[in-house]
């Protein structure tokens, strides 16, 4: 694994295509230099209408809707007059980086990987110890995100052509966008930490950006900047991560890193320490808990942005983050178990909160922390390959979701448009019987919905079982058992571990198709002069989820289980990745391959599919679309009533039978108490308020009065003297 | 301790003496009997004009001001002249006189330099018109 | 002698320090600076007599600068007058927070 | 060459630049005298100020490649001293060109403005090359004395006499302990030099004596309040509201600059020998000047208050240099100073530009949707506080200005990782602001009848947009900077003896 012992020139790749690697960042890059230049040259004296017209519910989810003001008749308002040019541009140089990645790939497919390649660019800060090339590490995991990166996002860019399409801000959408992938392709194939980091900021500032791309006055922002709270919290984990990295190993090279890492004492105190804060960095970038509550907020942004960044890849950043730190997560077993235990406890806390969500794209948001929390079992247990391939079936069928569900906004809010109803068009009361107007994305969507459910055959199926048997499969005879977290043996926190995950599996299956039923099933909601204008949308909207529907039906044989041996190859995501990670995951399971009886594995996957079923089934059977009224005519329909709510829904008798005591009371608990009490109380505004009450006493101290000042100065006089004098 | 101070020490003690003895044998020998015209300000025997804290202009701080710095520059000529002989002189000194031949004229210069800036802050100060009255 | 003269600059020093802190006139207060310098001079003077002429030297440059500052000083004073009509520190607060 | 500072000519050649720009100011002076008050006039006087400035920054640049050193005396002829008057310089010269366009809006007329720019700059020079207490004292002063003047530049704002009146008590009450300081520094070891205090300090065991603990202490002060470092701090925010903005660029960048470098220079020359006894407190300083610039910057509205308690937090991030009492911190110290040069002035620029006359337009509220009618700015501004913020890529340099401070923090012998870790959490909290500012920018729209900012002068967009450029470039390409600043670290006779580590 030494990288130093392979001069660069010789490493077999070096003779391909992928020496060319640099320009997938870049070409993002230069999709963002002309659609910003395009954007200020587009930039009006007047400036964009103002876009708080929007109803005041708190969504800004109204593509073009800040031309609504200015054009209330039924004329389609002029598209901004660099939207050719960009629309060429933004999603061009997307699909010329997702074909060279492409191109990548098979030039990696033709040569041994045994060793990563390592491109260094130039130096970057080129002194003595804190030397820093900016280097491109070419190895099987980055070119596993680079493919989902440059896909799913070409997808999201082509999708975004008409979803956006009347935005006056158009070009500086797809100027952040381009930049947004440009950052997470850096992210993704950084060879050194800090520029992991750079890219890790850079993503975080479009996140930010993006989120509050229609500033409709209070809520994106807020959402923004809770959205950048958090991650500022985890941001400080992984800048102090990195500090200890240095401190300890003198180096931040991630090859380096993995080396030194290698010869730590096994559950040593170094690196557990730099794994927690590694991991602190991963919660907030990747919402789990305690900073989780952005996600769901930062839906305030487009649609097609949640799919790209709050679902298919930065949010799975501190998942991709943990799986090219195995080298030091797998030397520390009690960072594992808490990243395995906080990881489970997000899917189940998340899963329990999407039971309850009417707004269509919060329901997908909690989903995803849920799936999020899944992804981080899984390498948290050591199974670095189960949680990518999760995070990569996850990305087909969340941003086919989202899309889907964008395609459903879309749809909706145009005509609401023009019929002058300001109806909110993401509540799940007021659409219904959507199946018969948009048959392709229904039926697109359900195919996402089984697939996140775990039916079989679908991609998440595939995924999700791999994720429950590893855990299953290291509750003994690996470094997890062995350990313990905070006095419970490790073997019992996996136990717990594997309870909350096929309890969340239920729960996804369950609010999935609740969600389906809702949107798609029943009588139709909208009201009448609505529903002549419900029909598919575009074509150039509809493409791209015709391919990630294919993509989240076929997924799965990326990684086929041995059990399943039979309908394609075995474990070739394994295989692939087995290089980067396969040695860390050996660490944790003492050596040898995990193995399980097959009676046991099929016992398992049999549990797995019953749950999945069951759930679904539940769901169709308890739930009744028929009975639902339009957000307007429901009773209670604000979101401080929404614990009331759950009365009716028992009346209903929704979830009467079963985890009923549980989850309405981890409900009630959680979402009212952790998540809007204390998260966002204490943990956001607490933090925020408590920096702020610092502030303003030092404010308060700058009376204006000289002699307060000299006062204060000759305070400090006194305890400098003092330090001096007594020490 | 210097012993030669004892003397100038006794004169500060008599001067001090014999101001408070004055003052205070005074104060106990008068009766107070206040009149309005005994207790305005004595100005040699003319009615007052006024009040005796009378403001002064604002011109006579500035030129004060300018004074100040100018006059305090000169304490910088007294070091300069005690060393005058030594800076004239382009060897150490033989016998507290300079060898035939080394006299330099690095002390004058350096005052001359000296007194350039200072005539410089000068002009500028007379240009700007801060000397003249009104 | 060297340790009370220090002593003696000390006590200036402080007496300076306070009223600098309880007085409100801005030209007391620059007294009261002055008054601190002038402290310290006793303290290079006295010093001086230890370790050679630095300390004197020190001295002069001390008070060619006190001059200048006193200089620069009452013409700011005599600014604020102009705006506020008053030197009392405890009125001049346009500038807080 | 190697200047023998016993020698008067050679004394005044090792002065060199420090000559070029006083005679120059002198001369300048009069002239600004000459003529009666007029914007033409002022403009003037400040090209002239301007090419003086860079004939200045030249002959520097030329001294700096000779590779020249000079035996022990009472000024430092060292890459350290360079570097910083070029700093130094480069504040004035933005000060004068941002000034000649502020003054017109602000109808100040006094040519002098800019002659009072380069005395301070002299101060500047001197105090950059000072290796004597007594010529620190005499830096300080002329520094200082010029910017109590430049502060009430501005006769008809009362707020500009207030901030100069503020500024010249607490200032010379500050000096006074400085003064203090040095006389019981010289009390305890018989000198002002500092190569000879650090001598003496080293072989004398001074690190228990009573006096130099005190004189320490008060030095300690002195510098404290001229850098502006908690709880010395009190009077940046108002002084800096209430000076003319190019001046407090200025006093932010420029006489930030200066007094750091003395401050470093004393402290790694003369006093590592006395490190178990400032180590805690110069700690606690840094801490305490992070903590509070940060917080308090929170609850700031007008941009210049904010920029000032930014700059406060800016000197507790360089005092973690200081605190590291090592040649890797003192070369950290300058790339840093370099980078926060660079974003301050461009900022302070972005708000020359915004305000309007009479210093106003200065509220946080005047920057709302600025995006929409002047792009140019809104994004240099964002650079500008991604920088301050140490953001990589769109803060540049910034970021490696914080990343060159932290690791050399770690890496000194005696590690600061927890005050590392200070750094990167008071950061975090500096991007409630920073961003808010650039939140303000993007993602608000332009309020119903505010109108445009006036067109901007020439010289302010040039500074505006040389410092953008110049952060982002250096960002890609630091090795430059990197490699100078680590040429630039002090060299005393005695300095590759001590404790502290050689540079790398």
């Amino acid at each position: 694994m030494n990288p130093a012992m392979i001069p660069e020139g010789a490493h077999p790749l070096a003779a391909t295509v992928a020496r060319l690697v640099w320009l997938l960042p870049l070409l993002p890059l230069l999709g963002f230099l002309i659609n910003g230049t395009l954007a200020m040259l587009g930039v009006a004296k007047i400036g964009p209408a103002d876009p708080s017209a929007n109803g005041g519910h708190g969504h800004g989810e109204v593509p073009g809707h800040a031309d609504e003001h200015a054009h209330d008749d039924h004329g389609h308002p002029p598209r901004h007059k660099f939207a050719k040019i960009v629309s060429l541009v933004g999603p061009g140089v997307l699909v010329a980086a997702f074909a060279l990645a492409v191109a990548i790939f098979a030039a990696m497919r033709g040569v041994e990987m045994e060793h990563p390649y390592l491109l260094t660019l130039f130096s970057w800060m080129p002194v003595g110890d804190l030397k820093l090339d900016a280097t491109i590490l070419l190895d099987p995991l980055s070119m596993t995100m680079v493919m989902v990166v440059t896909g799913v996002g070409m997808l999201i860019h082509v999708f975004s052509v008409g979803y956006m399409q009347d935005d006056p801000g158009y070009p500086r959408y797809f100027a952040y966008l381009n930049l947004f992938v440009f950052f997470m392709l850096l992210l993704v194939l950084g060879g050194s930490y800090p520029l992991l980091f750079v890219g890790w900021e850079g993503v975080g500032l479009c996140s930010y950006l993006l989120i509050g791309f229609w500033f409709s006055e209070k809520a994106n922002a807020d959402a923004g900047k809770k959205a950048f709270i958090m991650n500022r919290i985890g941001d400080f984990g992984f800048l102090v991560a990195m500090l200890l990295m240095f401190a300890n190993f003198g180096t931040l090279d991630i090859l380096g890193v993995a080396e030194q890492a290698a010869e730590l004492p096994m559950g040593g105190v170094i690196a557990t320490t730099i794994a927690l804060f590694l991991f602190l960095g991963c919660t907030g970038k990747s919402a789990q808990i305690p900073l989780y509550t952005w996600l769901p907020d930062a839906m305030a942004g487009p649609t097609p942005v949640s799919a790209l960044i709050h679902a298919a890849t930065m949010v799975t950043a501190g998942v991709y983050l943990v799986a090219r730190a195995s080298g030091i997560f797998s030397m520390a077993p009690v960072a594992q178990l808490t990243v395995a235990l906080v990881g489970a406890a997000t899917a189940f806390f998340a899963a329990t909160i999407g039971l309850k969500q009417w707004d269509i794209k919060k329901v997908l948001a909690y989903s995803t922390v849920s799936q999020l929390g899944y992804m981080f079992v899984a390498v948290g247990v050591g199974a670095y390959v189960a949680g990518i391939f999760h995070l990569v079936t996850h990305a087909f069928f969340k941003a086919l979701l989202f899309l889907g569900s964008g395609s459903v906004i879309y749809v909706l809010h145009a005509a609401y448009h023009k019929t002058h109803n300001h109806d909110d068009a993401q509540d799940m009361r007021n659409m219904g019987g959507l199946r018969q107007y948009m048959p392709i994305t229904f039926s697109l969507m359900w195919i996402a919905t089984l697939a996140i459910a775990g039916i079989p055959l679908f991609s998440g199926f595939f995924s999700k079982d791999e994720i429950l048997t590893s855990v299953f499969a290291r509750i003994s005879h690996s470094t997890l058992a062995d350990a313990s977290l905070l006095g419970m043996p490790g073997g019992t926190v996996l136990m717990i571990v594997y309870g909350l995950a096929v309890a969340s599996a239920l729960m996804t299956a369950i609010y999935m198709a609740r969600m389906m039923l809702y949107t798609f099933h029943g009588p139709n909601r909208t009201g009448e002069g609505e529903r002549p204008h419900l029909k598919e949308a575009p074509w150039v909207m509809t493409g791209p989820l015709v391919v990630l529907g294919a993509l989240t039906a076929f997924g799965g044989w990326l990684n086929v289980p041995a059990l399943l041996g039979a309908i394609g190859p075995v474990g070739g995501l394994e295989h692939f990745l087995e290089p980067v990670v396969g040695e860390a995951a050996l660490r944790t399971t003492l050596g040898v391959a995990p193995h399980l009886p097959h009676s046991t594995e099929l016992m398992l996957v049999g549990a797995a599919i019953f749950i999945a079923v069951a759930g679904i089934a539940f769901a169709v059977w308890r739930l009744k679309p028929a009975a639902l009224v339009p957000r307007k005519d429901a009773p209670e329909s604000t979101g401080i009533d929404r614990v009331l709510e759950n009365k009716y829904f028992v009346d209903e008798g929704y979830a009467a039978a079963f985890v009923n005591p549980t989850v309405n009371a981890s409900r009630t608990v959680l979402w009212k108490g952790f998540d809007a009490g204390i998260i966002d109380g204490l943990f956001v505004n607490g933090s925020a308020l408590l920096a702020r009450a610092f502030g303003w006493m030092g404010s308060q101290l700058q009376t204006g009065q000289v002699g307060t000042y000299a006062w204060v100065l000759l305070i400090g006089v006194i305890t400098l003297l003092g330090a001096f004098t007594f020490r | 301790m210097d012993r030669n101070y004892i003397p100038v020490l006794f004169l500060l003690g008599i001067a001090v003496l014999t101001a408070v003895a004055i003052i205070g044998l005074s104060h106990l020998v008068m009766r107070s009997r206040p009149t309005p015209v005994k207790q305005q300000p004595y100005e040699s025997g003319m009615p007052p004009l006024g009040d005796a804290r009378e403001r002064f202009s604002i011109k006579f701080y500035m030129v004060a001001m300018l004074f100040i710095v100018f006059d305090i520059e000169t304490v910088f000529m007294i070091p300069w002249a005690a060393y005058y002989r030594q800076l004239s002189c382009a060897v150490p000194l033989v016998g507290g006189a300079c060898p035939a031949g080394q006299i330099s004229f690095f002390g004058l210069g350096e005052m001359l330099v000296f007194m350039a800036i200072l005539l410089a802050g000068f002009v500028y100060v007379w240009k700007k018109g801060a000397l003249q009255w009104d | 002698m060297l340790v009370e003269a220090l002593a003696l600059s000390a006590l200036l020093f402080t007496i300076g320090v306070v009223g600098v802190l309880t007085r409100r006139n801005a030209i007391i207060i620059f007294m009261c600076v002055e008054l601190m310098l002038n402290a310290v001079n006793l303290s290079f003077v006295a010093l001086s007599k230890l370790y050679g002429a630095a300390g004197q030297v020190f001295v002069v440059f001390t008070m060619a600068v006190a001059a200048a500052e006193a200089a620069v000083g009452l013409a700011i004073i005599i600014a604020i007058f102009r705006h506020q009509r008053t030197v009392n520190l405890q009125n001049i607060n346009l500038l807080k927070g | 060459m190697i200047f023998d500072l016993a020698n008067p000519s050679q004394l005044m050649q090792a002065l060199g630049p420090d000559l070029l720009l006083i005679v120059g100011a002198i001369v300048l002076m009069l002239w600004a005298a000459w003529r009666p008050e007029s914007d033409e006039h002022q403009r003037a006087v400040g090209r002239a100020s301007l090419a003086l400035v860079a004939a200045t920054i030249a002959m520097t640049l030329w001294y700096s490649t000779r590779g020249m050193s000079s035996n022990v005396g009472v000024i430092a002829v060292d890459n350290f001293r360079w570097a910083t008057d070029l700093i130094c310089l480069l504040g004035a010269f933005g000060a004068i060109a941002l000034g000649m366009e502020y003054n017109v809006r602000e109808r100040i007329l006094p040519a002098e403005s800019h002659v009072l720019v380069l005395f301070a700059t002299a101060g500047m020079m001197i105090l950059a090359a000072a290796r004597d207490l007594m010529i620190v004292f005499l830096g300080i002063e002329l520094m200082s004395v010029a910017i109590y003047v430049l502060v009430g530049l501005n006769r008809r704002s009362p707020k500009a006499a207030e901030g100069s009146l503020k500024y010249f008590l607490l200032g010379a009450f500050a000096t006074a302990f400085l003064l203090y300081g040095i006389a019981l520094i010289y009390g305890s070891t018989g000198s002002t030099n500092l190569t000879e205090i650090g001598q003496r300090v080293v072989a004398g065991n001074f690190v228990a004596h009573p006096m130099m603990l005190a004189g320490t202490g008060l030095l300690l002060v002195g510098f404290g309040f001229k850098v502006a470092a908690a709880p010395f701090h009190m009077w940046a925010p108002d002084v800096y509201e209430g000076a003319p903005t190019p001046i407090t660029a200025f006093m932010a960048t420029a006489v930030k600059a200066a007094a750091f470098a003395t401050f470093l220079r004393v402290w790694l020359e003369a006093l590592p020998g006395m490190g178990d006894a400032w180590f805690t407190p110069i700690w606690w300083l840094a801490a305490v000047a992070m903590f509070v610039g940060n917080t308090v910057a929170l609850s700031q509205r007008n941009l210049k208050r904010l920029l000032a308690y930014s700059s406060i937090a800016h000197s507790g991030y360089l005092l973690v240099a200081v605190a590291t009492g090592t040649l890797g911190g003192s070369a950290a110290f300058l790339f840093y100073l370099v980078a926060y040069t660079l974003a301050s002035y461009g900022a302070f620029a972005v708000v020359i530009a915004v305000g309007r006359e009479g210093d106003a337009n200065n509220d946080l509220s005047d920057y709302e949707g600025l995006w929409h009618v002047r792009p140019g700015l809104a994004i240099a501004m964002a650079v500008f506080m991604l920088s301050l913020m140490g953001f990589p890529i769109f803060g540049g340099i910034g970021f490696f200005g914080k990343w060159y401070l932290l690791m050399a923090a770690i890496e000194a012998p005696r590690p600061l990782t927890t005050l590392a870790v200070v750094l990167v959490l008071t950061s975090v909290v500096s991007a409630g602001y920073y961003l808010n500012v650039v939140r303000v920018m993007f993602m608000k729209a332009r309020p119903d009848g505010a109108a445009d900012p006036e067109r901007t002068g020439s010289l302010t967009r040039g500074v505006v947009y040389a410092t953008a450029v110049a952060i982002l470039v250096l960002g890609l390409v630091p090795s430059r900077v990197i490699g100078w600043s680590r040429a630039g670290v002090p060299r005393a006779p005695q300095i590759q003896a001590a404790s502290v580590d050689a540079p790398r």
